[in-house]
């Protein structure tokens, strides 16, 4: 406590409630604003001898316990309504009873933590540990069993000698300076202060970072990954315990599936498009399939229309059209070949596309063509 | 009963102190070396503490098969020890909030070691809740609601995402309410300590406080707002706890009366496990004249009322349950009488409903040997209480093909032994780190301490 | 304490003519219309007459309550008003009276009194040992008796003390409340059993009893509030302050929570397990318009007292606590009539006989009020606590 | 049950003085074998059964050492002709032997927990005459509703009590072996269970079965209570899990009222007979298209929804909609005696809603008001009168 730095207060001290009461009253009546009483315990009626205004925190817990509640109410219902809604147990989707429970706690626990918050760093400027009257033995009195009142100097009305005659003539003992520490001057509210965003910065960055990793990655590592490896053959999966390595077992030869039919004609175009016909009748719903089936397999190249006109165009060798008269002219079964076996670069379409969509395909192309080339008669 | 004056404010301690006696007294045990005692005390608790979490680490490893539940009786020890220990927890918010509600002026000795063991208690609660339960408790999280890649969220209509949140407000706002009441001491000790390390660590804690009666204006309000929000809490918690089983379907769980029949009954086991603690702290640490025989005498008149409820309870559910006529309550209640597990049930009725009434009389009332022997059995009967719920319940109920046996292996007893463990390590750190009891509450309830205007 | 403090003397107050007039009146014009309503359709009035024993218990039996509480927690702010707890409490022995006209038609209350129906209802031969007439009636009559004696013990007690100023007394009405406590508990449940919860045999649930206890201390308290409010303003309670005043507010304020608390607990549970052994007993008031009267409850029950009484300066507002007192005996009797008359009528019934009880039971709090305020100080000044309740500051 | 045993009936039994887990030597004319007994109400009186087939010495890990050999009493010429052997004499020779079964035997004279399963209405019965008289003489609550919804029924005058069903249920769905300790602590795996329940006296015992899975219920109570979604009821009806969601608090199973839910304790396949079930060619053995649980993971019929998965996309392949009769489960398939219908209940014309519909059809646990959508057809009993 230097004598140069500035006069943060002058300070006295009493034995009794009573004493310091009937001083603060006196100090309120006497015009100094700028002034606290310090006590090891609230004492009552201090607040109107200090002329102080009732305390208003208790509006922000209300409006915190508001938020809560909403905020509460509108992420079940949303969650329950909008985002993912789940039918359980026969229950409505909007449960409210059920969302009773949720709602409450959120309120008590947003209305406690931030009113406390609130209190602490916006009343209190907390946490602050370099006021000047820290580490005075006046401190170590009134935070034992005396009572202070200190009047600060930033009042309008200080005045070293006026004020230690008034702390005099209300019967305080130990009236002494309070002088601010050199490092104390500067120090208000810090929580704007570099290194203290700094150290913020760090803290969410670790929090943020171990959270991602926790719940995206920690959960699932070995030995808890029980169920990512699980002890089953998937399709096209390899096996050790076969010679050829492979999981999928090919049929014995000479055997085929039920329910399978092989196809005679691979690589003998000419000979299926002599021998097959088309066991569809094209009917409206053959057609409407078979439309389908096209605009999904074949369109991507051939064009909606079979025209050849796709986008693909210029990328590859041009897909053909297949209204020119080559294709009019070949039957059925030749269509129904290049689908299955596929011909040029166009591969085949067997395992696509099932044997009856194939066929109404090769319907839909008929009326495809037609309608390209249509007669007279048609029109009619 | 001539000793009875009612005309004078009952003393709050037993002879008059000053205030800095208030202080020398609280500081002593933290600024002494520990005790031979405390060192033995505290290589039991943390020996039992250890013990624990190995048995913890192998079922992690193992899966908690290594538990004797099974199939119906798919919850038993984890499950009881939770609610035993969110119950013990109770009596802290209790003693804390709703008896300062009411100015019961005794209540500031004990409150802060109350509200410290809540605090204890729900971390040991939570500790079962999750890792000593749960079949996968590395996936604790997907019990949070996050948002996530899958949008998928919690069940905001299970009563278990309830638990979650009730717990963890429960923990927050009690830690809230516990610092608060802690900063000004912390302050005191702060410009008390002599030894720098301590001083900064106290300075620290403390925030800066320094008895500003421009804050004590706003901590006051502050503190009677989170003592009404704890009020509702504390209901809400034991109550939710509560929904765990009156929620189900099963004949035995779901019973309305189990809302308030759980926070009666969580009270009760908190109150004596309060009792118990003190009636040894006080002793330790020459605390008598300020914990005195009216709080010990006042806590057993508070057992007494709450194990009366519990009694009432189960009068109720046995009564219901026959008057409901339904056959399957009628039989699970006949059951917990008579069946495999009455031996249970007996326990549980005799420890929390009968050797209670022994508070009837004044002087069992006021003697230290009684009323802690009473307390032990308080909570025996109430760790039963939750066992017979749980398992008489689940081992018979709707078809009798499924019916079952529970038997606990030595897991069961490896998973209890944490929640004593950690619990009372706690306590012995708490009473040897902090003050154990309100300084500046105590002082603004002594003789002479507000101003006779 | 000090010395300084002058003990109030012996309090004789009287009522205003006319207050005890309207009393009178209001009494005789329940009367005529409890009688009317008996004349023209018995069974309705018999449901009728269930709300006001009912009310009438859990005003009585209530403050009876109040004045256990109060000897038993060794609290001290309510000392000096316990004369209106006790004059409330007063009507204990008219409470039998209240039931006894529609002892005469259990037959239309009960369905279990039906033997043909019983004989045909598993479920009521179940219940058959415990819902049956001679037990009910003597049940009827034990609590009653209980009811009694322990009022008059407790009174007897009290205005003893105001001559002699014997401490001695206060040590027995304490004894006395710790007895009285398992007894309340006891015959208040299977009470609201009997009369609440056996209209409709099938239902159980066992928080009833609970359920019925946080609106008969509401009640009381309610009453209590009006009546020394009231009486504070007409200056002839003097010792009491904003402080015993908040005390009472905050007693509604929390007994509003706790009914709140209990009446959601019942209904929750009941709506989640979804069994229909339970849930037709919410379905009947959920029904053919029940369910305006169910959201009406709600509102005026628990949300509009909740938002009133919760500023702290509302609670220590006079005006505003008897404003408040009113409003939830108000809610309370909407309560009762909740519970009770979906067993009578598929649809709400309000016409001028459902006024009848409350009018009676409120010119007999009145009456009840101003004969006990002739013969009896209005201030307990034997009460060894009564200086400390005066010096009460929260 | 995990070892094979005497099946003694209870009148029997006293009159050997030995009771369940007891050792006995049986011995016939070709040799005797130690077995352990077990009462059976309604075995013949004077009469043994004994399962063959046990106490092998080489059956691999599992099968190695279960059980008893009772070969010996076979004589060569018994040993391929007729397996009914008379003279048989058996003898109490001390020590026990602890026998596992997955249901627990409840006394038939305890007053207190004798017939339940008739007084709860789980298993109805009537008699042939009985049902002559009043074909309505149990009430079938009827609930419609749109789409398609699946739905089982099973007939238990069909159901004989094979367990075929259960065997079919578990290499279709994965379901680990646990070992007779895990056994006898409760915590059997399978997804369907033959429940069996005795009424009557030692004398005179009458016994029901029934096979019990899934209900599937409409209003689940298991649904409700999980904390993360992790079960919950898809639009076609089913109660489904999801298992990488679970986290295994287990109230799914405390709350259902059937107890058909499975909780994996442990990684069973690491865990039994030195991770026996991880070697080769186990990978193989399970079924691709279902999911292989891990520990800590509820579990429970799924009404085979693999199956019902691959007909909706062949139903899509064939552009049309997926029908009732698509699908059939994997119980379905094993049953012998075909009682078990499987199909979709919204189609008034399917077989399983004729079942629905069928005046002895009833839910079990109607009181829950769970809406379970396993009908049982009551059996009827033809007593002869």
């Amino acid at each position: 406590m230097s004598t140069s730095s500035p006069l943060y207060a002058i300070t006295a001290l009493f034995d009794s409630p009573d004493a310091v009461l009937h001083a603060a009253e006196e100090t309120a009546k006497a015009g100094y604003t700028k002034f606290d009483v310090h006590t090891p315990y609230p004492v009552h009626g201090m607040d109107h001898a200090m002329r102080l205004k009732t305390s208003r925190i208790g509006i922000f817990a209300f409006v915190f316990g508001s938020l809560g509640v909403l905020s509460a109410v509108a992420l079940i219902t949303w969650v329950a309504l909008h985002e993912y809604p789940l039918v359980i147990g026969g229950k409505p989707f909007w449960a409210w009873p059920a969302f009773v429970p949720v709602s409450f706690e959120l309120t008590v626990l947003l209305a406690s933590v931030l009113s406390t918050v609130t209190m602490i760093v916006f009343y209190f400027k907390f946490p602050n540990n370099a006021h000047p009257l820290h580490d005075t033995p006046y401190m170590k009195a009134v935070s034992s069993d005396k009572f202070g009142i200190a009047i600060q100097a930033n009042d309008p009305k200080f005045d070293e000698k006026s004020v230690r005659e008034f702390l005099k003539s209300v019967h305080g003992s130990a009236i002494e300076p309070v002088a601010y520490d050199v490092e104390d001057l500067d120090h208000g509210q810090q929580l704007l202060d570099a290194r203290f965003l700094a150290v913020l910065a760090v803290v969410m960055f670790v929090v943020a970072s171990g959270t991602y990793f926790t719940l995206n990655y920690a959960m699932y590592l070995p030995p808890f990954d029980f169920m990512m490896e699980q002890n089953k053959l998937k399709a096209q999966k390899p096996s050790e315990l076969f010679r050829d390595g492979k999981g999928m077992r090919p049929p014995v030869e000479g055997t085929i599936a039920r329910g399978f039919i092989p196809y005679a004609f691979h690589g003998k175009a000419d000979e299926a498009g002599k021998m097959l016909v088309n066991p569809l009748l094209a009917t409206a719903p053959v057609i409407d399939r078979g439309k389908a089936k096209y605009l999904t397999f074949c369109s991507p190249c051939h064009g909606n229309f079979g025209a050849g006109d796709s986008r693909l165009r210029g990328q590859f060798p041009n897909p053909p059209t297949l209204n020119s008269d080559k294709v009019r002219n070949w039957s059925d079964g030749s269509i129904f070949h290049v689908i299955t076996d596929g011909q040029n670069v166009m591969p085949s379409y067997a395992s696509q596309i099932s044997r009856d969509d194939r066929w109404a395909i090769v319907h839909y192309i008929r009326v495809l063509q037609r309608a390209q080339n249509a007669k007279e008669a048609d029109l009619r | 009963m001539t000793s009875l004056d009612y005309t004078i404010d009952p003393p709050i301690t037993t002879r008059a102190v000053t205030p800095a006696e208030i202080d020398s007294a609280i500081a002593a045990p933290l600024d002494r070396f520990p005790s031979k005692r405390w060192w033995i005390a505290f290589g039991v608790t943390s020996t039992m503490l250890a013990g624990g979490l190995a048995t913890i680490a192998y079922m992690l490893y193992e899966g908690i098969g290594l538990l004797g539940f099974n199939q119906p009786v798919a919850w038993a020890f984890d499950i009881t020890n939770f609610v035993f220990w969110v119950g013990i927890g109770h009596a802290g918010t209790l003693i804390s909030a709703i008896l300062f509600l009411m100015r019961q002026r005794w209540r500031n000795a004990i409150a802060r070691f109350a509200e410290a063991m809540t605090i204890f208690a729900v971390l040991c609660a939570a500790i079962f809740v999750t890792v000593a339960h749960l079949g996968r408790p590395w996936l604790a999280g997907y019990l949070f609601p996050y948002p996530n890649q899958h949008a998928l969220w919690v069940n905001f209509i299970s009563p278990l995402v309830w638990d979650v949140f009730a717990v963890n407000t429960y923990l927050t706002v009690s830690l809230v309410f516990w610092y608060l009441g802690l900063i000004p001491d912390l302050a005191t000790l702060r410009d008390r300590t002599t030894n720098a390390v301590k001083k900064l660590v106290y300075s620290v804690l403390s925030l800066g406080w320094r008895f500003s009666n421009r804050h004590w204006s706003h901590y006051e309000r502050m503190y009677l707002i989170l003592a009404g929000f704890a009020t509702p809490l504390v209901l809400s918690v034991h109550t939710i706890v509560s929904f765990d089983f009156a929620v189900s379907v099963n004949p035995g769980w779901h019973t309305t009366i189990f809302p308030p029949y759980f926070v009666a009954g969580a009270v009760f086991s908190g109150f004596a496990m309060v009792q118990n603690v003190l009636i040894i702290v006080r002793k330790m640490f020459k605390l008598e004249h300020i914990i005195t025989m009216k709080h010990l005498e006042n806590m057993n008149k508070v057992m007494l009322l709450t194990g009366s409820m519990v009694g009432y309870a189960y009068a109720m559910e046995m009564f219901v349950a026959w008057y409901s006529g339904s056959q399957f309550e009628r039989f699970v209640f006949l059951n917990r009488a008579l069946g495999p597990y009455a031996w249970a049930y007996w326990t549980m009725v005799s420890c929390n409903v009968v050797f209670v009434q022994l508070f009837w009389f004044k002087r069992l009332r006021l003697s230290i040997p009684i009323m802690f022997a009473v307390g032990v059995l308080v909570n025996v009967g109430m760790w039963f209480e939750r066992y017979v719920i749980i398992v008489t319940t689940l081992s018979r109920d709707f078809l009798p093909s499924s019916w079952g046996h529970f038997s606990p292996t030595i897991f069961d007893f490896g998973i209890m032994m944490l929640g004593f463990g950690l619990f009372f390590t706690l306590v012995l750190l708490f009473v040897r780190f902090l003050p154990s009891i309100a300084m500046a509450e105590i002082k603004a309830v002594m003789d002479g301490a507000q101003a006779k205007h | 304490m000090s010395a300084s403090m002058k003990l109030p003397e012996a309090v004789r107050a009287e009522l205003p003519a006319n207050v005890t007039y309207a009393g009178w009146a209001a009494f005789w014009v329940g009367v005529v219309l409890v009688a009317l309503g008996y004349l023209i359709d018995p069974t309705r009035a018999s449901f009728e007459n269930v709300i006001g024993y009912l009310l009438v218990v859990s005003i009585a039996v209530g403050a009876i309550f109040l004045l256990a509480l109060e000897y038993i927690a060794g609290a001290v702010w309510s000392v000096p008003m316990r004369r209106v707890t006790e004059f409330v409490a007063g009507l204990t022995p008219l409470v039998p009276l209240a039931a006894i006209p529609a002892l005469f038609h259990l037959h239309d209350l009960f369905h279990w009194t039906h033997t043909e129906a019983v004989a045909s209802d598993p479920l009521l031969i179940a219940k058959e040992p415990y819902l049956n007439l001679p037990f009910f009636t003597g049940r009827f009559v034990a609590f009653s008796a209980l009811w009694i004696l322990f009022y008059w013990l407790f009174t007897r007690h009290s205005l003893k003390q105001d001559t002699t100023r014997d401490q001695k007394y206060t040590t027995y009405n304490v004894r006395l409340a710790a007895a009285f406590l398992p007894v309340f508990g006891v015959t208040l449940t299977f009470n609201a059993i009997d009369w609440g919860m056996s209209l409709e045999p099938h239902w159980f649930s066992t928080i009833y009893g609970v359920y019925f206890f946080s609106g008969t201390v509401l009640a009381a308290v309610a009453t209590v509030t009006y009546i020394v409010v009231r009486l504070h303003e007409a200056g002839m309670l003097p010792n009491i302050k904003r402080d015993q005043l908040y005390s009472l507010g905050a007693m509604l304020f929390a007994f509003v929570n706790f009914w709140a608390y209990i009446a959601f607990s019942q209904f929750l549970l009941i709506w989640y397990a979804n069994l229909p052994e339970e849930t037709f007993w919410f379905l009947h008031r959920w029904q053919n318009g029940w369910e305006y009267v169910s959201i009406l409850l709600i509102i005026l029950h628990f949300a509009v007292p909740y938002l009133v009484l919760l500023p702290q300066e509302a609670k220590m507002n006079p005006r505003r606590l008897k404003f408040m007192a009113i409003w939830i005996l108000v809610a309370h009797i909407v309560d009762l009539y909740w519970l009770v008359m979906p067993t009578y009528s598929k649809t709400p019934v309000l016409d001028w006989s459902t006024f009848g009880w409350p009018l009676l039971v409120a010119g007999l709090v009145v009456s009840m009020l101003s004969y006990k305020m002739k013969r009896h100080s209005l201030v307990p000044v034997g009460d060894p606590k009564l200086e400390r309740g005066v010096q009460f500051r929260i | 049950m995990w070892d094979n045993y005497a099946a003694l009936s209870p009148i029997t039994a006293k009159q050997l003085g030995v009771t369940s887990g007891d050792l006995v030597e049986v011995s016939t004319s070709d040799g005797a074998a130690t077995v352990p007994v077990f009462l059976q109400p309604g075995q013949a009186e004077n009469s043994v059964s004994i399962a063959l087939g046990y106490g092998r010495t080489n059956a691999g890990p599992i099968g190695t050492g279960i059980g008893f050999d009772v070969t010996p009493l076979l004589g060569t010429a018994t040993l391929n002709g007729a397996r009914i052997l008379s003279g048989a004499t058996i003898k109490k020779t001390g020590g026990s032997h602890e026998i596992v079964s997955t249901q627990e035997h409840h006394a038939l004279d305890d007053e207190f927990t004798k017939e339940l399963h008739l007084k709860r209405k789980i298993v109805r019965e009537g008699t042939l005459a009985e049902y002559e008289k009043n074909p309505n003489f149990l009430h079938e609550e009827k609930v419609t509703y749109s789409g398609l919804k699946w739905a089982m029924a099973i007939d238990l005058n069909k159901c004989i009590g094979c367990n075929a069903c259960v065997a079919g249920c578990n290499v279709e769905n994965n379901i680990p072996v646990v070992g007779k300790d895990q056994v006898a602590n409760g915590r059997e795996m399978h997804w369907i269970r033959i429940d069996r329940y005795y009424a009557g006296t030692d004398a005179a015992p009458s016994l029901s079965h029934q096979p019990m899975l899934c209900q599937h219920c409409d209003n689940a109570p298991c649904e409700n209570v999980c904390p993360v979604v992790a079960t919950n009821h898809s639009p076609d009806g089913l109660n489904q899990m999801a298992y990488n969601r679970c986290v295994g608090t287990k109230y799914c199973s405390n709350n259902c009222p059937y107890k058909v839910r499975r909780f994996n304790f442990f990684d069973w396949r690491d865990r039994f007979a030195d991770g026996y079930y991880e070697e080769q060619p186990f990978d193989l053995v399970h079924n691709p298209e279902v999911t292989v649980r891990s520990r800590g993971v509820m579990e429970k019929c799924t009404f085979c929804i693999q199956r019902i998965m691959e007909a909706r996309q062949h139903a899509t392949e064939q552009g049309r909609e997926l029908k009732g009769t698509d699908v059939k489960t994997a119980c379905q398939e094993a049953c012998p005696a075909t009682a078990i219908v499987f199909g979709d209940m919204s189609d008034p014309k399917s077989e399983v809603s004729k079942y629905r519909a069928h005046t002895l059809g009833y839910h079990v646990l109607e009181e829950t008001n769970a809406k379970p959508n396993v009908t049982y057809i009551a059996r009827l009993k033809n007593l002869g009168e």
